[in-house]
Parts: structure tokens; C-alpha cells; sequence
């Protein structure tokens, strides 16, 4: 999990940028902000105090990014982590854990912001995310493949929000001028989940 | 980027400092998580008032803290909601036996957050009422959407859900007047400039000399439409016409008008504005019978402004002139 | 240029009417010549307070215009002073019997003309004494120049010699209390960007986006040096030394400290600066008794700062404390 | 006078700006602005009621400029007409009744203003337009001939402040800073001495 997190961080700090001007775009411009603030803390906490189980670690995710990231995301990516924690626990997590818990997280997100697909948000990278990661698993594919397939999916649901017209979130407000551009959520769902399959495929090449 | 900051991800925490070494006498602040309370809070008996969304509006929240207004603030990052912790302790530091009202903006961040921290509230025993302010015609009103924004009216929905709190009033009547003024206000704004959040460091928009935007919420999100720049009266008679036609309001209201700057604009263009306000609404039919002019719910440096329009009624007259004693708002004191 | 105006030549009195339409159960606005007096003006037996100059920094003076401070103000165009008939028709307005009191800031435009105006009130009959404000640092103090510029100190003169005034002081008694508020006050500002005069139309002066100008008037005037922008902290350490150092404060002295904003500031960051204000003092061994943050005297939408400390005893701190009922500034009415 | 107030107005106007932009670089960037505003004034006071005398006319332009143009320039161009009108009172002027007229009206602005030559202000060029006016009247040049000497010395006056550190008004806050820029007010002064020229060349032409 912390390795993770670490590269999850790296790749927020490094998109920073990119992630405001996203938001900027057709929001408020503060999205990669909130985020590396968010997972600036959530290092910080991890390092502070090694977690007993990767549930107890997500679970310090969520409830860190809950605290610190504010906005639209915080709450999502909160509701987001907590309930990978909960489907994680007690069991360390395998390919049909992971299935299974991507499950309930864009359950838990949707459940919060009553997003559908093609509202342009981060759903919009989950849901193809978590599809793909079920069927790469159902086929008996080995985790680091079925994540890699996962994080490719959500970085194509990602590129898809660009002609969408918002409905939830402050894109939304915009109407008509929102089509055009890229979900930064969505976009940041990607670079998670690509963090994810890559710290996967560290662990276990 | 210009400011007057040290470090753009301080600039929050600084301030609060500021606002403490300031007002200490009549003001508690917390860091940890931020809320700005009165010194007196909790008041036994008497209905708390939170208020709370992203920095960068001041003098809202914090401005508006004290008898008469609300009981505590909880402060996000620059035009970023606040956290659900903040929103607990703060509901908890002024809980006084007798219930919170949440005033929350209805912006999808603030809506969550304050979802988060009503649940986790009322888990830990205080009774908790929100109220989902969204006063802004700019915004398509549809179940399909976000809805609609909560801007100007978030002022006067402070004011007035304050005044009925401290006349003893309980939570639910409290609640109910502050549904009743977001129901009766609407609101429009525009942009002459747009604004640079601290830790972003560039303009959120870019708009042309001869450009102005038209719409605009109160965290720099690109508005309605861009048009070429207008004269002021022309400006106003844009803002106006959605704002009356959408309650409507119509000849023989009183109401109270509410012309207020985006931070950037002199007071003097405001009061210009006003009084292309006061002509229109005359025109209309409509008394103006109170009125409120400044730089109340901003967005940092933004150059523009908006116009607020509530439908009063006896009642709202009384609560508005009731005493209020805050940093930014202070009368019958 | 950006503003919410109609005509750069009719701003001045559009926002006067604005003004009137606004706040007419309060002031009272004649147009020609224009002056804004309290409405229940002239007091009888009460010493009348007259303040004027030019417009653009508003809420100066108009929105200091009401029991406990202002009698009558007189705008002229902005960053111009009024002119003599203005003057001289508000001294008539206000005059109760007991004399007025012209506050006049250290300009040769103000000088000059509130000199013609207090010849011709005084030709007609009224009692006038004249103060002048010449509070800042940046400016050399000789014989040999123009003097210091009135600037911050103005609103704390105004504020006390009001109060002054409203306890049945004598014309003489009033003006000791606002000569010794000049001289125990210093102020020094600074600029991040400059303002643009309406009926100019373009900046009155440029700065790159890492510069900042120290020592500016309230006009738009160029200061003392440009420099390379710096954080808060340093700036607030920058305009503090030579203010503390004129008088100069002493450890043990008791001030009054006013964070000013020029106006395109956003109250965020005069936190910010009042943060350190209070750090540096309080490292001084000064303590603040009172304090005014925000934006009361302005440069049009320049953003930057001003700080003013003014040396208090018990008799300007009961005069501060005294109530005031303006539109800007409100208390204990 | 009317033919000297229409050229002057006419003159401020197209000049507006060159004197706005001068005082902005030593002081607030109104000049062109008020002197202009206050011209206007005066052609439409003239205009409205024709004047007895040129006196009468002095002293309306006189009183005009104090209540219209405000700031420095208001009460100093203000009583330099003042005094204008009072030394030509009973009497239509020639050319010596105008150079004593110019020596009172100098003597006016010096008393209201305090300002030494030197100083960097409008008196700068009123002096040696002052003198320049008395030599030439000495010399028995004819009128016209005299004033536009007298405007020459205006104009070479108002750039000879280009050097100087200025002393008095606004542009004395800047010290070092003044040096190097024209002063506003004698360039204005002599825009209307060059108008007051022409003026008179018109007339006896
Ligand atoms: N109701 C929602 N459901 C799912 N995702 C949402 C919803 N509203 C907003 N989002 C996501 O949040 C992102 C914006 O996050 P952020 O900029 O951090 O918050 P804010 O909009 O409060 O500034 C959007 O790009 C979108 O993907
Ligand atoms: N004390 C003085 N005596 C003579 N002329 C002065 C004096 N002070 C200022 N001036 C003149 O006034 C001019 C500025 O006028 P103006 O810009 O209209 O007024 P303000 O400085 O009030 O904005 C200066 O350029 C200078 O020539
Ligand atoms: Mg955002
Ligand atoms: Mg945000
Ligand atoms: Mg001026
Ligand atoms: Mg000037």
C-alpha cells in the first residue's frame, strides 16, 4: 500500500499542475492542488506510523484525504479509500480481492455523489476501470496485468470525458462551454490507478 | 502572481492568525482543525449558527461571526470546501443544547462535506439542520444537475437565520426562515477581471480589455457568457433582468437590494451601480426598503460584482434590523 | 480600462447619486456643489466636522459621514481636491454655531483650496479652524518641500476629532484633539500594482510583475523606491521600521495599529500583514490597545497596504471607543 | 478674451493627455484632466453670458477655474486670472497695461502658492514669460510681437524644468526621482500664453 501511496504522490505532484489547468478549464482550478495536498498528508501520516494490514492503511487514506483535500474530491476519494479498506479487511489483498473492493468503491463513490456515467466526472475512469479490472481477473489474468488493464481502461474513460457535456460537479455550471475538456477528476482517477498497477508490478516483477 | 502572502499554502492558516491577534477579544479561533467561533459560544439555549465554505470570500464566513449572526465559521482552503472535521468540532463548540443549523452553499463540495459532517455530528449527539443555499439565475436549475449556486444570498440568509436564533427561536423555526429567504432571493454576478488563487498561481480565467463575463459564480469559474465590455447601467440591466423575471418579483414588492463587490471594485463603482439598481427597480414597482452596499462575498482580487434581490416580508424587515455585532456587519449594537 | 461606470467624467456623481439612493434616510447629498452631510446637519452648538478631498478612496470620506465622526464631506474628481465653493457651502451646512473644523490633508491642492474656502467662510461669517494630516513616512518632512502627505492617519484623525466634537467640545478643543491624533500617528504604504484615474483611462503608473513600490501615496503617486517583490513578512518589516523609528514608538507605548487596504487587496491578506504587524510590535514591547483592519482609505483597485500606528492614552482610547454610526464604520450605537 | 479662452480650451483639450502623462510621471496624472475640464467650464460660462469687459471676463474665467478644476492647479490658474481681471479693471488692455497685469498675476500665484523659481512648478515658466513680456513692451514692441516673445520664454522655461528637483506640489514626494521630467503646470502655463499669442496675432492681423 505505501508503495502506493509514495507513487501516487509523486504522480500528483508531478501533474500538479496540469490537474489545475484542467480544473481551471471548466471548474475552479484547484483539483491537483487539493490532491497533492491530500496525498502530501496521507505520506506523512503513513510514514509517521506503520499500518498493521493494507485495510488499516486504506482506511488512513480515506479518512486523511476526508480531513485534508476539501472540495469535491475530498469526500470522494475519502468515501473512495474507506470502503477499499472495508473490503479489504482481513484479507490481504489478491487479484478477486481487488475486484471485488474496486466494486464497492465506485459503489461508495456514486452512493455520495450520485454521479452516472457520462456525467464527466471521475466515474466516468472508474467504471471502465472497474470493468476491466473484472474481466482481466475473470479471465485468470495475473493481478499486475489485470491492474495494468484496469489503469489503461480508466485512462480511456479519462480522454473519453473530453466531449461530454457536464452534469454533476462545478463543471456542470458551465453547460455548453464544459464539452471540450477534460475531467480532472477523471483524470486523476487514471493517474491513481496507474500508480496502482505500477506499484504492483514493482512488488511482485 | 501579486499578494500580500508568505507561502500560498499558509496563506489560510496565516490569516487566521491575523484574525485572532485582531479580534481576539470577541473571536476564538481554532487551527486545528480551522474554525473561527464567537468568544461566547457555546450560548446555552440558544440555536447555533455554522456557516463555512472555501476561503477567499472574506469577510465571509469569519467576517460575519458574532451576536446576531452566526456562532462559528469553518474556513476552507482558498475556493476549496472545508473538511467534515471542521464542520464536527465546530458544530460541537457551539452547540448549546438546543441545535446547528448547517448554511451550506450548494456547490457539489460544500454539499459533501456537509453531508459527511452532519452525519458524523449527529452520530455524536448534536442535533443538526442544513439548509442548501442557491440563489444564483445564472445557473440552469434542474434535477439533473448540481443546481443552482449559492452566492449573494448566503449573506442574508447569515443575517437573518442568525437574528431569528438569538430572538430564541428553535431549530426548526430557524431553519424554516432561512429556506424562506434562500426561496425568496436570487442572484446574479458578473467579472471584469478574474482572480488568482495562491496556491494555483495563475489567472483561473484570462478575459480581454474589452471583455467582461457574464455569470460568473464567486470562485472564478468561467460564467455564462463572455460579451464585450458595457457601461455600468447597461451591466446592471444584464444582471437585473434574469434575477426579476426568474421569481419573479413583481410591481408592488418590497425587497431588499443587495449590490455587492467581487473584491477588485472600488466602492465608488459599486454605489454607480446601485444607482442604475434603485432606477430599475423603481421603474418596476418595486420598493427598495433595505439595502446593502460593499464588498461582502468576494472572490479575492476579482474586479465586478453582483446583485442580490430578496422579496421581504415584515418578519425579514424585523430580523434584518435586529442588533448584529460582527467584524464586517455591525448595527443596533 | 475595466471599471462599472458609465462616463469617466460623471462617475463622481453618479456614485454620489448612488450614494443618496442608498442612504438617504442617513445622509443628505447635495450635487452642486456636491457635499454629502449627515442628515440631521447642522447639529446646534455641536463643533462641525468637515473633511474633503478627492474621490477614489472611498469609503473616505463620505462613508465616515455620521454622528460620532463626519459632518459633512466634500468629494471632487478623482484624486483632485474639491474646490472652494464645495467647501464653503458644506461649512454653511454643518455650521451649528460652535464653529467647524476643516481636516484638510497635506496636499498643495487641499492646502490651497481649503485656504480660499476657509477666507470665504470665514468673510461669511463661520468660525473655521483647519488641520492639517501629514502623516507619512516616506516623505521627507522640510520646510523646503510640499511636506508630508495626509494619508492613513486621516480616517483616526476624523474617527477622534468626531468623537471629540459629539461630547460638546469646544471648535479650539476639537482641533488640539485632532492636531495631537497627527502628530502622534505615522503611516507608510506600498503598491503591487498600480490604479487606473477613470477619466485617465490607463495606469497611472507600471509595474513588472516581480516589482513592488514602497512609500506610495494614496494617489497613485510613484513612492519613495521600487523594489523586487518579497513576501508579506518582509514587506510588513520594510514599511514598520521607518514608521517606528519617526516618532519614534517606544517600548511601553500603547498604540492604536490600522491595517489599511488600497483597495484591490483582498481582506484575506490584510490578515496576513496584521499577522506580522502584531508579531513586530509585540517583539517591540508595544501594545495594541485598539485596532482597524480593512479597507477605509483607497487608491481606486490598487492592491497594497498601508500601515498606520497611532501613540494612544486614555483619552483618544475613550474617544475611539465613543460611538460612531457611519456606513463604513459602526459601533456602541 | 473670448478668442484667448477658446484657443486655450481648444489647445488643453488636444493636449489632454501629453499633461496627463507628464503629471503621471511626477505626480497623479490629472493635469491635462482638470485643466481641461476646467476650460470647458469656462467656454460654456462665457459663452452663456457675454462679459462687459475683458476684466469681467478675467475674473469669470478667474472664478470659473477655482470651481471647476480643483487640486493645485484650481486655485493657482485661479487667482493668476483673478489678478488678471483686477489689474485690467477700467481699463481695455495694451501692451503695457498687460505686462503689468502679468506682473500681478505672477505676484498672485507666488502668494497662493509659495512656490520659488526653481521650484520645478508653473512658475517656472511664468517668470520668464513675465520678464520676457516686460523687456519687449520696454523695447516698444507692438503687442503681439511682445506676447509671443513672451510665450517662447514660456515654453523655454516649462523645459528648463526638465532638470530641476521639484520642491513644491506633488512631484516634491518623488526627490531624486522628479529629475528628468517636465513639469505639467509650466507646460500648461505656457500652452496658454502660446494661445493668449495667437490670440492677439488673430486679432490685430
Ligand atoms: N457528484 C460528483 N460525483 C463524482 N465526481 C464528482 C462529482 N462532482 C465533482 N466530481 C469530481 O470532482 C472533480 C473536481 O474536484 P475538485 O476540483 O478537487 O473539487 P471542487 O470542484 O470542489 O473544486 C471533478 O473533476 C469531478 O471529476
Ligand atoms: N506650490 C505651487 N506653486 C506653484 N505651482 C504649483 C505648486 N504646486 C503645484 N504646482 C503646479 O501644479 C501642477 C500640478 O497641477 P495638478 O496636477 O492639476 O494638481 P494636483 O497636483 O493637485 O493633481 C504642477 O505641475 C505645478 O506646476
Ligand atoms: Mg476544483
Ligand atoms: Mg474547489
Ligand atoms: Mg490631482
Ligand atoms: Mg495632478
Amino acid at each position: 500500500m505505501s508503495e502506493w501511496v509514495r507513487r501516487s504522490a509523486g504522480a500528483l505532484e508531478q501533474e500538479r499542475d496540469r490537474l489545475n489547468r484542467l480544473d481551471a478549464d471548466i471548474g475552479d482550478g484547484d483539483h491537483g492542488a487539493n490532491m497533492a495536498r491530500g496525498f502530501t498528508a496521507v505520506v506523512a501520516r503513513l510514514d509517521g506510523a506503520a499500518a498493521d494490514s493494507s485495510s488499516a492503511a486504506l482506511r488512513t487514506v480515506g479518512m486523511t484525504l476526508l480531513s485534508t483535500v476539501g472540495g469535491a474530491a475530498g469526500p470522494l476519494y475519502g468515501s473512495l479509500f474507506i470502503a477499499l479498506a472495508g473490503a479489504t479487511r482481513a484479507r490481504e489483498p489478491d487479484a478477486a480481492v481487488w475486484a471485488d473492493a474496486l466494486d464497492a468503491a465506485v459503489a461508495a463513490v456514486q452512493r455520495r455523489g450520485k454521479a452516472e456515467p457520462g456525467d464527466k466526472t471521475m466515474v466516468d475512469a472508474l467504471i471502465p476501470a472497474r470493468d476491466a479490472l473484472r474481466a482481466a481477473v475473470d479471465d485468470g489474468k495475473p493481478l499486475a496485468e489485470a491492474l495494468a488493464a484496469s489503469a489503461d481502461a480508466a485512462e480511456e474513460g479519462a480522454r473519453a470525458t473530453i466531449p461530454l457535456l457536464a452534469r454533476k460537479g462545478r463543471a456542470s455550471y458551465l453547460g455548453e462551454r464544459s464539452i471540450g475538456h477534460q475531467d480532472p477528476g477523471a483524470t486523476s482517477t487514471a493517474l491513481l490507478l496507474r500508480a496502482l498497477a505500477g506499484s504492483w508490478d514493482e512488488t511482485t516483477a | 502572481m501579486k499578494k500580500l502572502i508568505n507561502d500560498p499554502e499558509a496563506v489560510v492558516r496565516e490569516a487566521l492568525e491575523g484574525v485572532a491577534a485582531a479580534h481576539g477579544d470577541r473571536l476564538r479561533v481554532s487551527h486545528d482543525p480551522a474554525f473561527v467561533a464567537r468568544a461566547d459560544a457555546p450560548v446555552s439555549g440558544k440555536v447555533g449558527i455554522l456557516s463555512g465554505g472555501g476561503s477567499g470570500h472574506e469577510p465571509l464566513h469569519g467576517g460575519f461571526v458574532g451576536r446576531g449572526m452566526l456562532d462559528v465559521a469553518c474556513p476552507g482552503a482558498v475556493f476549496t470546501s472545508p473538511t467534515p472535521d471542521q464542520m464536527l468540532a465546530a458544530t460541537q463548540a457551539v452547540d448549546g443544547g438546543a441545535g446547528v443549523l448547517h448554511i451550506v452553499k450548494n456547490y457539489t463540495g460544500d454539499v459533501m462535506n456537509f453531508e459527511t459532517a452532519a452525519e458524523l455530528a449527529a452520530a455524536e449527539g448534536s442535533e443538526v439542520e442544513s439548509v442548501l443555499v442557491d440563489d444564483d439565475v445564472a445557473v440552469q436549475d434542474s434535477t439533473y444537475t448540481a443546481g443552482r449556486r449559492g452566492v449573494g444570498a448566503t449573506v442574508l440568509v447569515e443575517k437573518l437565520a442568525g437574528a431569528a436564533a438569538e430572538e430564541g427561536r428553535s431549530l426548526a423555526e430557524v431553519a424554516a426562515i432561512a429556506r424562506r429567504v434562500d426561496e425568496q432571493a436570487r442572484s446574479m454576478g458578473m467579472a471584469l477581471t478574474s482572480c488568482t488563487v495562491p496556491h494555483v498561481g495563475s489567472p483561473t480565467f484570462e478575459l480581454a480589455d474589452d471583455e467582461m463575463e457574464i455569470g460568473i459564480g464567486i470562485h472564478g469559474e468561467p460564467g455564462r457568457e463572455r460579451v464585450r465590455l458595457e457601461p455600468a447601467d447597461a451591466i446592471v440591466d444584464r444582471l437585473l433582468e434574469p434575477i426579476l423575471s426568474d421569481l419573479p418579483f413583481n410591481s408592488g414588492d418590497r425587497v431588499l437590494a443587495f449590490v455587492n463587490g467581487m473584491g477588485g471594485t472600488p466602492l465608488i463603482e459599486l454605489y454607480v451601480v446601485y444607482r442604475r439598481v434603485a432606477q430599475v427597480l423603481s421603474e418596476r414597482g418595486l420598493t427598495i426598503e433595505r439595502n446593502l452596499v460593499g464588498n461582502f462575498i468576494t472572490s479575492l482580487e476579482m474586479a465586478g460584482t453582483s446583485i442580490t434581490l430578496l422579496k421581504l416580508d415584515d418578519e425579514l424587515v424585523r430580523l434584518w434590523d435586529a442588533p448584529v455585532d460582527t467584524t464586517a456587519l455591525r448595527w443596533g449594537v
